[in-house]
């Protein structure tokens, strides 16, 4: 029964794909994939953005949306309407397809990003063996259309805006991908299949993810960092800081192609929680063993939006880093920490099983991060301070 | 972008509609689904002028919260607004900005004159910088009196805005402005002239009854 | 250590998100069109006009001395004297305006017309969800919109229309008590003259 | 004018461009989302190093002056309320200053305590609020200025339930005060007072020692405290930049004498200095708020002689100061005899503090303009006028 | 702090050749000003400024006055020579007679500076300028070289009164826009005509909405 429940998309798609001759089933398959990533991640995207609404609200001793349907669950619903019946304004001086395409290119990009994440047991649409590879490439390709968009506007707002979030998603791809290569290290394999069915054991009903692991969680850590400023979210948001640049690469977009920006950042937003879940927190994989009995698909959608959660919070406490600063913080401190990282993983392999290695990992990635911290805070001069009085 | 005169709507007869919403059933037709997307998802510019601003910003803080009508995205760019609340006295030399803006934003869109300065120029009206209210040049959608109006009365006028824009129909006399192929999309902008602004006011949304006193 | 601040930061917000399910304190939200708080009776929106009784053409307070309009700030209140007097609380017969009109376009709500006013006839109303898409029918208000009764007054301002009340009947009674005084001082006059009027008329003409 | 006179004078400080760079000019307003009102900065760009900018006023010059030559005296009372429209209360005390000055009218007792009382009232619910902002051109969501107007609508019931208005009191009247302060406004002001150290504790632990925040804001927007004096800076920005002078302790006006508080001073003056100056400032409020409603006697709440309305000073002039929120607030009378001013002039903090905006912007990040400008402390009513 | 007189003093023996004047100040405040001529008022601020005694480091404020030209009439009673006749001879009689007679009193344009100490902490020392007339002759010096907090202030006395402030680096207008062409705080200035709808107006306004509304209904008639 409870294999049942787990297997039941992967054994309603074969029941579906076995209605129709041989030759077109592997296309009926990949179309059934598809259309199944189409509905249900726009869906989490609806989700997440009344959970960010409501959120946010409630961290602010208010209420957030609530008028529209009951508890406010249609807000999201109206709000595509609304950007489907408004007018689509595009600059004059803009270059009009590129201005066109660039939202498209986004969309198309970080839908393509699912296709090698293991939703559930079975449940990867393409288990490709260099999937991780894959997905940073599919990752990389955001940029791109970030880049069309600030250009094609001809704003000096959408410009500044693209090139900053162009230069800030390059800088934190690096420790993005380091702080992968740790678990690629641990697992010896590129595979996100295998990544999981690594993870997928336990111990004392403890299950063997790799953030429990010391490196496993400075890289979790890292990896945290590196895709919030990867997805340009708070406090990473320079590319869209509406202080200084109204509203960064999309200024100029309005109506439907916003709404597809808008799109595109959540659904990249859940699909990058969906690589660190895989990577870090055991992907489908129950937290305890006696949990097993909860479908795994339903525990890669609960880390997901533990992960979007977690966004949420930090976007309701934390102001933005200017875009010196993020530089300086990625290519001085989480890059330094990655590498070290990487060091501390092949320590790790080289010391055998046995309490002694988990005790000198730790202790140099806390010491490497603390005395890093410190310098780095003494290096820029800023601490706490005391104040003086006048009577 | 007129939809021409041909009607979408399908005659349900509203009693009906009642009784198959008891039983479960609602029926609806694109233009109550239409409005109903727009009305629930009015988005502001952030934009502010002077004293009605904070009021304005008092509104969507804790308090009162402009979030629970879908309301709080303030959205700085005006291509993605949909509502501008000119909040606050709206001088000569900021005139000509208001109306860019208002241009700049994408149908449909909608307009609060939030406060005596916006709708007439208010305490300030008799001054030299002060244009005596932004009707003057942009077509304004709901007034709120006031000096400066409570922001309950913000959130009474924005309940004023949606039920005006429940009201109206995809065709016909009662049309929103913008499915009017004639209307003007583009409002004039004034230019500062030596003394004054040129022109002083748009003739085609400022027509004044005369008082005779 | 670097990141103790921004723990210390996360915290305090998730205090208030976890608040904001247990204490009023941290959930803060009014409802407005259900639930509102209630006004202060010091709250001020714009002014009215008040009258006695039932009629509200008859009973109005104002006597258009037009101080008010000369002391308005912004200028925004517009009095006609009318020709013909009527009686005032007192009966004293007194000019009424015949055009009062105040622009609420223009008012600032600063109170000073309520302050200035010796009859107290003009007070402020605390009703301010006034907004209109009628500019210009829907912002003039005249004399018959501003006329609200003396019991719309105890309603929204209790203490304040009590003390009004008392001092008008103060100076009510003052009033009749100098009436009656002026009567009978006139009374007394008239009572040798009217001993006298008879000898008047009978002096043959 | 001979270039050597011009030495003595201290200049924005001019930057080499480096590079072949173009240079980018962007205009920050007027409806840009972070300037807080309609202002705008011609701002010249080397990359995202400002190498110039200049600030445009005036959109939303209201005519304050022209109306106040226009008007009675009394009826200019209302008016100042809509100068810094977020502390009506103290700009009222500032004008009602000056008009006691020019005609020589004293004050009771109990309306200087209820005077002072509400100032310091304004005074917290304005710095709290400012912070706040900074945050928010900082990129905080909200979460901040959510909190500090949590506060401030708790001050401000008081207020509405006081005057009768939220924002635009009309309170003050020459000679004492509109309405007195009851028992029941007296023990409200002692509740908010009670509670705020909670919320500035609060307030702290999100920001004081944030790592984000201290990024932003030490060393950037640094103002030495020679050029902030010569500017002619006040208030919260010029004792950030460690100048002892604080109007309240200068001039004694009111009752200021009486009560014991200090002065925080900040040594960098940075925007983080900045910050805790207006922190601790409000610490300090607390202090007065808490001896003036202990001491606050009994007695009348204007002088019954005082003549409100309609009165006509001599000929002469007055000019009277107050240490407002923002700075040295001050109005410049000059009577001739008749029912309205000859001359009617405001000293507005928030726009004479503007004048060393590019000296401290100069050589910094784009992104940190604006935060160096809410830094400030500003609102366009009043810089404007 | 010294008094207003002693000041003077100390500024004509500091700047040789200064005209200096007390303005008396009729109201109870009695803050008593300084009037410069604007030859020597550089020189005179400058001394006010870096005066060990006096250190006047912080200029608060800077206002613009305008005095329009002053009609005054008087009754004077002139003694001439009138002709008369005097039994039936024609002679010259001195006589008096009561004549009103007017002078026109110049306006000017004032910029009134109040000083006060940040490091002494006392002030305040009320210094004024002012100029020939109100038409050709409005320059005075500027002084924003001696205090940075004359700079915006300047600017807007300029752009508002239209005293021309030399030496000033960047004087251009800063509340109205580039294009304006009049001085809108000046006395005399008359507000562009906006009176379409006035409906509570009186007194002023009011003849001014009338007036528009007489000039659009022969507009219209035409």
């Amino acid at each position: 029964m409870t294999n049942m429940l787990d297997q039941v998309f992967v054994l309603l798609k074969h029941r579906i794909v076995g209605l129709v001759p041989m030759p077109v089933q592997p296309i009926l398959g990949a179309v059934l994939s598809v259309v199944a990533i189409l509905a249900v991640f726009p869906g989490l995207f609806a989700i997440s953005v009344l959970l960010e609404r409501k959120g946010l609200g409630r961290m602010q001793n208010r209420i957030g949306p609530n008028r529209v349907g009951p508890l406010g669950v249609l807000q999201p619903v109206a709000d595509g309407i609304k950007a489907l019946i408004k007018e689509d304004l595009v600059p004059y001086s803009a270059d009009h397809v590129v201005h066109f395409l660039a939202p498209v290119v986004l969309v198309v990009v970080v839908f393509m990003g699912y296709a090698v994440l293991p939703m559930g047991r079975n449940m990867t649409f393409v288990p490709m063996d260099a999937g991780l590879l894959f997905y940073f490439a599919m990752g990389a390709s955001a940029e791109l259309s970030i880049f069309m968009a600030g250009w094609s506007s001809r704003n000096k707002y959408s410009l500044l805006g693209a090139m900053r979030a162009v230069a800030q998603m390059i800088s934190y791809e690096v420790p993005l991908l380091l702080s992968s290569v740790v678990i690629v290290m641990m697992t010896g394999s590129l595979s996100l299949d295998k990544i999981v069915e690594v993870q997928n054991q336990y111990t004392w009903g403890l299950p063997h993810w790799f953030v429990f692991t010391p490196m496993g969680f400075a890289a979790f850590v890292m990896f945290a960092i590196a895709a919030t400023a990867e997805t340009n979210r708070s406090p990473f948001d320079l590319p869209e800081g509406e202080s200084e640049l109204v509203a960064g690469y999309f200024t100029e977009y309005s109506g439907f192609k916003f709404a597809e920006f808008f799109l595109g950042e959540y659904v990249a937003m859940l699909s990058i929680s969906g690589l660190g879940a895989t990577l870090f927190l055991g992907g489908w994989s129950a937290p305890l063993e006696i949990l097993n009995v909860v479908p795994s698909w339903f525990w890669f959608f609960a880390k997901i939006m533990v992960w979007i959660c977690f966004y949420i919070w930090m976007r309701g406490t934390f102001p933005r880093l200017r875009q010196d600063q993020l530089m300086n913080f990625a290519w001085k401190f989480v890059l330094p920490m990655t590498l070290l990282n990487l060091l501390v993983a092949g320590l790790w392999r080289f010391m055998g099983e046995g309490w002694l290695r988990w005790v000198v990992c730790s202790a140099i990635l806390l010491a490497a991060y603390v005395l890093g911290g410190r310098i780095g805070m003494r290096s820029k001069k800023f601490g706490p301070r005391s104040y003086r009085y006048a009577e | 972008m007129g939809l021409g005169e041909r009607s979408f709507d399908v005659a349900v007869d509203p009693e009906l509609k009642i009784e198959l919403g008891k039983q479960g059933i609602f029926v609806t037709t694109i233009q109550e689904l239409y409005n109903w997307g727009r009305k629930s998802s009015v988005w502001p510019m952030q934009f502010g002028l002077a004293c009605c601003a904070i009021e304005m910003i008092a509104t969507t803080m804790a308090r009162y919260d402009l979030a629970r009508f879908g309301a709080e995205v303030f959205r700085p760019s005006p291509r993605q607004a949909d509502l501008m609340i000119v909040s606050g006295t709206v001088t000569k030399k900021m005139a000509p900005q208001v109306v860019r803006l208002y241009n700049q934003m994408a149908e449909p869109r909608y307009v609060i004159a939030m406060g005596a300065c916006a709708i007439s120029g208010g305490p300030f009206k008799q001054g030299y910088n002060v244009l005596k209210g932004i009707d003057r040049y942009i077509p304004v959608d709901v007034h709120i009196p006031g000096c400066p109006p409570r922001p309950e009365a913000l959130l009474q006028a924005f309940m004023t805005l949606q039920k005006k824009i429940d009201e109206q129909s995809l065709t016909g006399e009662n049309r929103p402005r913008y499915l009017n192929v004639d209307a003007p999309g583009e409002f004039p902008v004034p230019e500062q002239g030596e003394h004054d602004l040129v022109p002083a006011s748009n003739p085609n949304v400022w027509t004044v009854p005369v008082v005779i006193r | 250590m670097l990141g103790e601040g921004l723990l210390k930061g996360l915290g305090e917000t998730a205090r208030n998100f976890a608040g904001s399910f247990v204490s009023k304190e941290r959930l803060t939200t009014v409802q407005y069109p259900e639930e509102r708080e209630p006004l202060p009776e010091a709250s001020r929106a714009f002014p009215f006009l008040v009258y006695d009784g039932a009629d509200w053409e008859a009973g109005l307070r104002c006597v258009a001395c037009q101080i008010c309009e000369k002391e308005c700030p912004p200028k925004c209140i517009y009095i006609e004297k009318s020709k013909d007097k009527k009686p005032d609380y007192v009966g004293k017969p007194q000019i009424y305006p015949a055009k009062f009109d105040i622009d609420i376009s223009v008012c600032m709500s600063c109170q000073i017309c309520v302050e200035v006013c010796p009859f107290e006839a003009i007070k402020m109303d605390n009703q301010f969800e006034l907004a209109t898409d009628d500019r210009f029918g829907g912002l003039l208000y005249d004399r018959k919109e501003l006329a609200r009764s003396n019991e719309y007054y105890h309603k929204i301002h209790p203490t304040e229309a009590a003390e009004v009340d008392a001092r008008l009947a103060e100076e009510k009674a003052k009033a009749e008590e100098k009436a009656k005084a002026v009567a009978a001082a006139a009374a007394a006059k008239a009572a040798p003259a009217m001993a006298a009027k008879p000898a008047e008329g009978a002096q043959p003409q | 004018m001979s270039e050597s006179l011009l030495e003595a004078w201290n200049r924005p400080p001019t930057i080499e461009v480096d590079g072949e760079g173009e240079l980018l000019e962007v205009a920050m307003g007027p409806h840009h989302p972070s300037t807080h009102g309609v202002f705008r900065m011609d701002v010249v760009l080397d990359g995202e190093r400002v190498i110039k900018l200049k600030p445009v006023f005036g959109y939303l010059h209201r005519n304050h002056e022209q109306i106040g030559q226009t008007v009675g005296y009394l009826q200019m009372m209302p008016y100042t309320d809509r100068l810094d429209y977020f502390c009506s209360l103290t700009n009222n005390w500032a004008y009602a200053l000056a008009v006691e000055k020019l005609v020589g009218q004293a004050v009771p007792e109990r309306a200087e305590y209820i005077r002072v009382i509400l100032a310091e009232l304004t005074r917290i619910q304005n710095h709290a609020s400012t912070i706040g902002f900074l945050t928010q051109e900082m990129g905080a969501s909200g979460t901040p200025l959510m909190y500090a107007f949590r506060e401030r609508e708790k001050i401000l019931d008081l207020f509405e339930s006081l005057t009768g208005s939220r924002m635009m009191c009309n309170y003050m009247r020459f000679g004492g005060c509109r309405v007195d302060m009851t028992e029941a406004h007296l023990n409200a002001a002692r509740k908010i007072v009670t509670g705020l150290p909670r919320f500035i504790d609060e307030f702290e632990n999100l920001l004081t020692s944030n790592e984000i925040l201290m990024a932003r804001s030490q060393g950037m927007g640094v103002l030495k405290p020679d050029l902030a004096v010569n500017a002619g800076i006040t208030g919260p920005m010029l004792r950030a930049s460690g100048v002892n002078y604080d109007i309240r302790k200068v001039d004694h006006y009111g009752i200021y004498d009486r009560f014991s508080f200090r002065v925080p001073l900040g040594e960098h003056g940075d925007i983080y200095d900045r910050y805790m100056v207006r922190v601790l400032e409000m610490r300090e409020s607390l202090k007065i708020l808490e001896q003036a409603l202990k001491d606050i006697p009994a007695g009348p709440f204007i002088d019954p002689k005082a003549k409100i309305r309609g009165f006509k000073p001599k000929p002469g002039e007055a000019y009277g100061r107050i240490e407002a929120p923002k700075g040295e607030l001050g109005f410049y009378l000059i009577s001739d005899g008749g029912t309205s001013p000859y001359r009617f002039r405001i000293r507005p903090p928030s726009f004479i503090n503007l004048t060393v905006l590019e000296d401290m912007c100069i050589g910094q990040n784009v992104a940190d303009v604006v935060v160096v400008f809410g830094s400030v402390d500003i609102v366009l009513g009043e810089v404007d006028r | 702090m010294k008094t207003v007189e002693e000041i003077k003093t100390a500024i004509e023996t500091a700047v040789s050749g200064a005209q200096l004047e007390i303005v008396p100040n009729g109201s109870p405040s009695a803050e008593h000003s300084l009037l410069v001529d604007a030859a020597h008022a550089f020189a005179a601020a400058k001394f006010l400024r870096d005066d060990a005694e006096l250190k006047l480091d912080f200029l608060s404020n800077v206002t613009g006055v305008d005095w329009l030209d002053k009609e005054t009439t008087e009754k004077v009673k002139v003694t001439r020579p009138v002709e008369k006749e005097v039994n039936g001879v024609k002679t010259m009689v001195d006589e008096t007679v009561e004549e009103t007679k007017k002078t026109v009193t110049p306006g000017y344009l004032e910029a009134v500076y109040h000083l006060y100490s940040m490091a002494k902490k006392h002030g305040p020392v009320i210094l004024r300028m002012r100029t020939g007339n109100r038409s050709d002759k409005v320059e005075l010096p500027s002084l924003t070289p001696i205090w940075r907090a004359a700079e915006f202030q300047e600017r807007e006395v300029f752009d508002l009164f239209g005293i021309i402030f030399t030496g000033h680096p960047d004087l251009r207008r800063i509340l109205m826009w580039d294009g304006f062409k009049d001085y809108p705080m000046r006395r005399d200035y008359v507000d562009p005509d906006d009176y379409e709808y006035e409906p509570t107006a009186h007194d002023d306004v009011l003849k001014r909405a009338q007036a528009h509304l007489a000039a659009t209904t022969t507009e219209a008639a035409q």
